[in-house]
């Protein structure tokens, strides 16, 4: 049996948290947030592989072949286009950061608390 | 076994994905970062390829040639673009 | 009647595109005029949806995929009253939004009213979906809208902080609900929630079930602001404008939680409905979140902050009503969302109000200076009394229904915590009331931190007009206890909310459905002991309220003791909440690893 | 919060969280062994009924149509909050830095050429999306980029039209709101939102998949403009200083 695919998405989430936690700068923060989503796009694509399957387009193959899930590909399709969003937004916001205090660093634009 | 039923090929692609991925994180540099990223990006998109998801891998192909570093880098320009004329301000 | 669910999400998203792709050509009044028609059509809608729900399951299948011999092949939308009266809800507080906007943000950029409308068809969307991706697409669909109306007044760093720790937090609480999506995937092979609590029903759960309802789970709640994951809440809604403060602290945080009970309810309850052990734990975070945020708002002078910690300790009261697992305690919940979502609207229209007379919304430096305004010192104090639960106006019908739920269980424990959390953000509110429309207290108070600068807003807003709407959410929010039959209906989509297997043959199998029981239209009765709690939490607040305010004339003694035993407490709470999103990273993996844990060593073995 | 309290108390939760996914992984069918059944009953499902050979389309703009839907306003919300959010920052910097660019015709002629390339492959992953690998959105991000380099090689009013955001708000309009109006035009007809309801037309071909094609044109739209005001909104009137010449400036 084999688990080391689904290991290595766990290990990308793991790492991606570690980055954003203690990330100095708000555009590497943003990539780190990537870098976590993307544990998910591995997990999935992983999760509906199946031994010897084909991609699941039928053009030329035979209706009926054995074809891995399309389902989450499907998924992390919309998972992607999402992280794209997410990425835009967040710099967006860390240009803003930048203009109004001069910082990019998270521990630094802090104007309320408590 | 642990490795018993990937293909090789598989399992280097998932090696380096998992390899990849700290390398990511620990490049502090926005600059460099974005590359290291490109490159990660890259390793997904063989991820992809070997697990029989063509569209996913095109998808990731695209985002991480494109989408990102156009706006990454954009993004790290203004900063530092912003930076400079500060400096000149204070010149 | 199944073609109106797909329009409440249609016809705000249509919308929105539409005023987006035609905004250089269309004047500003036809615009205002579009996005408020859709809103409203959107609100009458829901209205017509939940008067069917209440005979009906109403489901639609996109695309007409419709289940083949019980096995989902599309997306539906499963709506019954409690998804419909949400919705119903929301598209209230957002038509009221967007009314009051039309002159309070008149300087905003245009694009302002679609970004509210994404949000609207987003959170509709969510409400109804019976899909687990599908739930995810409209969580970050929501997020992507609310995270740039949080921000958007970029002329201060405040909105820039408070977007960005918003972003960041849900932002990964999505990413931990993706992967929880694919292990479930993994689990069962199908994206159903009606499907996927049937697969799980049979064999047994395991810890695959239980992290992947763990990361579900806690996606949800850090949406849904629930202590240790709601630090981005309070940094968040204060800095926002006031309308849009309305649609996320009204409606937008509790979505979150309708969110988890709708997964319990319809998947989890399968393999773990035997015990317990999933509702204490929620029951438990729940009341943590009640007495800390309580306990916070307390130590608030910026009303916008005050407020949003009110919200999470209302939700926290919430989130304990769904941790019983009863349908009074479900009840409870809806009853309180109802309440909850117009009162707190109002609050934030009246602080808006404030903002625009004064500049500022500080507690100390507005100090007497909303003499006169009878008006509004009325809905803020009408509306304070709503939330604290004084008996029969406002959410107390909802809180009587969580304490009937955990009489029931034999949890009547819950009870003084949830109170005291109300009472204590209520006290905040009437101090804030008191110091500002009757001038009552010392004009600076060490223990409520430093000011926070302001933007002075433009002034030349429509003060009747803000006044207009936010009497409108105020009444409408107090009438919630009293409205002839709402609590028996309430009782009955929770008890159809819970119903699983009745869910499932519905959805799957297009079951029939058992002819509605006759529900009395009458004013549901509360036990004597919700009475006596209700009005000891309202004496409570009062008291807080003016100890709050006179705290220098306390004797001596009991301040010495008190600042004694308090001021590490408060530091330390202070210091958590540090506005910087390494920290709430840190805390949301703090909690989740936590609630996993102990999911784990609840339910295994 | 101090940085050292912060990784005190990051590490026992990665910890905690990471034996937590140990836990999950344990209980997963092993790799290559998932057994379904949604998937795989698509699979057989999508072919003979949806007339698209490529299924992962068919999932997206058909059966999962709604959630594609979602997709597009989420790419919509962000291009619109971006917008938003970066509005004064453009406002302050309107006086327009003017930069010497690539002045040498081999690297505009190179440039050129890619442009057109990358347009080309961006139309055939559009058109093909739903036969054979590709779709809207891979397409939409090819052709955006594609055209951004334009605006990079190229000089700006070759640029202007693509960046104008009179002209590129109304297509957005009709990117996103036409998968709107298509699914809103099966209700009106009486079935359910977003069903399929044009000739089939035969598998592996362009005419084929009923309003999948169709759906898959509006995405393909509603993506290369929201790609196109995004970069436009990062790059707008601000010249990357990228060029070494501008180095010394």
């Amino acid at each position: 049996m084999s688990y080391l695919p689904y290991a290595v998405a766990a290990w990308i989430c793991l790492v991606g948290i570690a980055g954003i936690a203690t990330s100095k700068n708000l555009i590497h923060l943003a990539i780190c947030l990537t870098v976590t989503q993307s544990s998910s796009y591995v997990l999935l694509l992983s999760v509906g592989y199946v031994r010897h399957g084909k991609a699941p387009i039928f053009l030329g193959t035979k209706l009926g072949t054995t074809a891995v899930d399309p389902v989450v590909q499907a998924l992390t399709l919309t998972d992607i286009v999402v992280s794209v969003a997410v990425i835009a937004l967040i710099l967006a916001l860390a240009l803003d950061a930048h203009r109004l205090s001069g910082t990019v660093d998270p521990d630094h634009i802090v104007d309320i608390s408590g | 076994m642990l490795l018993a039923t990937l293909v090789p090929l598989q399992a280097v692609a998932f090696a380096l994905v998992a390899l990849g991925a700290p390398v990511v994180v620990l490049t502090r540099d926005p600059l460099r970062q974005a590359l290291v990223n490109g490159i990660y990006g890259v390793s997904l998109v063989c991820l992809f390829v070997v697990l029989e998801a063509p569209d996913p891998a095109l998808s990731m192909l695209a985002v991480s040639g494109i989408g990102y570093p156009l706006v990454i880098l954009a993004a790290v320009a203004r900063v530092r673009g912003h930076e400079r004329s500060k400096d000149e301000e204070k010149r | 009647m199944s073609w109106i669910p797909p329009l409440l999400v249609a016809i705000p998203l249509l919308t929105s595109a539409v005023t987006a792709g035609l905004d250089h050509v269309t004047p500003r009044p036809v615009q205002h005029a579009v996005v408020i028609a859709a809103s409203a059509a959107t609100t009458s809608l829901a209205f017509v949806l939940l008067r069917h729900a209440e005979s009906h399951e109403v489901v639609h299948w996109f695309g007409g995929w419709a289940p083949r011999r019980g096995l989902a092949l599309g997306i539906d939308f499963a709506v019954g009253p409690l998804a419909a009266g949400m919705c119903a809800v929301i598209g209230l507080v957002v038509t009221l939004a967007l009314i009051y906007s039309l002159t309070f943000m008149r300087a905003s950029p245009r694009l302002f009213d679609a970004l509210m409308l994404v949000a609207l068809g987003a959170m509709c969307g969510f409400a109804m979906s019976g899909d687990l991706f599908n739930l995810f697409v409209w969580l970050e669909l929501m997020g992507a809208a609310a995270y740039a109306l949080t921000g958007f007044q970029v002329e201060r760093l405040g909105p820039v902080q408070g977007a960005v720790n918003f972003a960041i937090t849900n932002s990964l609480g999505g990413y931990l609900f993706a992967i929880g999506i694919a292990l479930i995937y993994a689990r069962t092979g199908s994206l159903n929630l009606a499907q996927i609590g049937n697969t799980l029903s049979h064999g047994p759960a395991g810890g695959l079930v239980i992290v992947a309802m763990t990361l579900l789970l806690c996606g949800f709640l850090i949406k849904g602001a629930v202590v240790p994951f709601h630090l981005w809440a309070a940094d968040a809604y204060a800095v926002a404008p006031a309308p849009v403060c309305a649609v996320l602290g009204g409606v937008m945080t509790d979505i979150g939680l309708i969110g988890g009970a709708r997964l319990y309810w319809t998947v989890f309850d399968a393999p773990f409905g035997q015990g317990h052990a999933v509702g204490d734990v929620l029951l438990w975070l729940g009341m943590v979140t009640a007495v800390l945020a309580g306990t916070m708002a307390f130590l608030q002078r910026h009303l916008k902050r005050m407020l949003a910690y009110s919200v999470v300790c209302h939700i926290g009261i919430m989130l304990a009503g769904i941790g019983l697992l009863n349908s009074a305690g479900l009840a409870g919940a809806e009853l309180m969302f109802l309440g909850h979502a117009l009162l707190t609207a109002g609050l934030f229209f009246v602080a808006g109000i404030l903002h625009a007379d004064h500049g500022v919304v500080d507690e100390l430096h507005l100090r007497g200076r909303g003499r006169g305004c009878w008006a509004t010192a009325a809905v803020w104090f009408a509306a304070t009394f709503g939330l604290v639960g004084t008996p029969y106006v406002g959410i107390y019908l909802g809180h009587g229904s969580i304490d009937d739920g955990a009489s029931e269980l034999g949890r009547g424990w819950v009870l003084p915590l949830l109170w005291l959390g109300s009472a204590l953000a209520g006290g905040a509110l009437l101090r804030a009331g008191a110091r500002i429309f009757l001038g009552w207290g010392d004009s600076d108070d060490s223990l409520l931190g430093k000011a926070m600068e302001e933007d002075p807003l433009e002034r030349d807003v429509q003060r009747p007009l803000l006044v207009a709407v936010a009497v409108t959410a105020v009444v409408l929010g107090l009438a919630v206890s009293v409205v002839p039959g709402l609590g028996q209906r309430a009782e009955y989509a929770a008890v159809r909310f819970e119903d699983r297997s009745g869910y499932a043959a519905r959805v799957l199998r297009d079951h029939p459905f058992a002819a509605t029981p006759r529900l009395p239209v009458a004013i549901r009765h509360t036990s004597l002991e919700s009475l006596l709690y209700g009005a000891s939490a309202t004496i409570l607040a009062l008291g807080l309220a003016l100890a709050g305010l006179y705290r220098r004339r306390l004797p001596r003694a009991v301040s010495v003791v008190a600042r004694r035993a308090l001021a590490a407490p408060i530091h330390l709470l202070r210091e958590v909440h540090s506005g910087v999103v390494g920290d709430y990273v840190t805390w949301v993996a703090v909690g989740t690893a936590f609630v996993g844990g102990t999911f784990a060593l609840l339910l295994h073995g | 919060m101090s940085r050292r309290v912060r990784l005190l108390l990051l590490g026992p939760a990665l910890l905690g969280l990471g034996s937590l996914f140990a836990w999950a992984i344990a209980g997963l069918p092993a790799f290559g062994d998932y057994r379904g059944p949604y998937g795989f009953v698509l699979n057989r499902l999508v072919v003979p009924l949806r007339h698209t050979t490529n299924v992962v389309m068919g999932v997206n703009f058909d059966v999962r149509g709604i959630d594609t839907m979602g997709e597009e306003f989420i790419l919509y919300a962000s291009v619109v909050g971006v917008t938003l959010l970066l509005r004064d920052e453009t406002r302050s910097r309107q006086v327009e830095r003017r930069t010497r660019r690539f002045r040498s015709d081999t690297v505009r002629l190179v440039g050129v050429g890619m442009v057109g390339a990358g347009l080309l492959i961006g139309l055939w992953l559009m058109a093909f999306g739903y036969v054979s690998p590709g779709g809207g959105f891979q397409g939409g991000v090819v052709a955006a980029g594609a055209i951004v380099l334009l605006y990079l090689v190229g000089n700006h009013r070759d640029y202007r039209p693509f960046r104008s955001e009179r002209v590129l708000d109304p297509l957005e309009a009709v990117g996103t709101g036409g998968y709107v109006v298509v699914g809103l035009a099966a209700l009106v007809s009486g079935a359910a939102f977003l069903t399929n309801l044009f000739g089939l037309g035969t598998p592996g071909l362009l005419r084929s998949g009923g309003s999948i094609p169709v759906l898959n044109w509006a995405s393909a739209i509603a993506v290369t403009v929201a790609m196109l005001l995004l970069f436009a909104e990062f790059l707008e009137t601000y010249v990357v200083p990228l060029e070494p010449e501008d180095a010394d400036s």
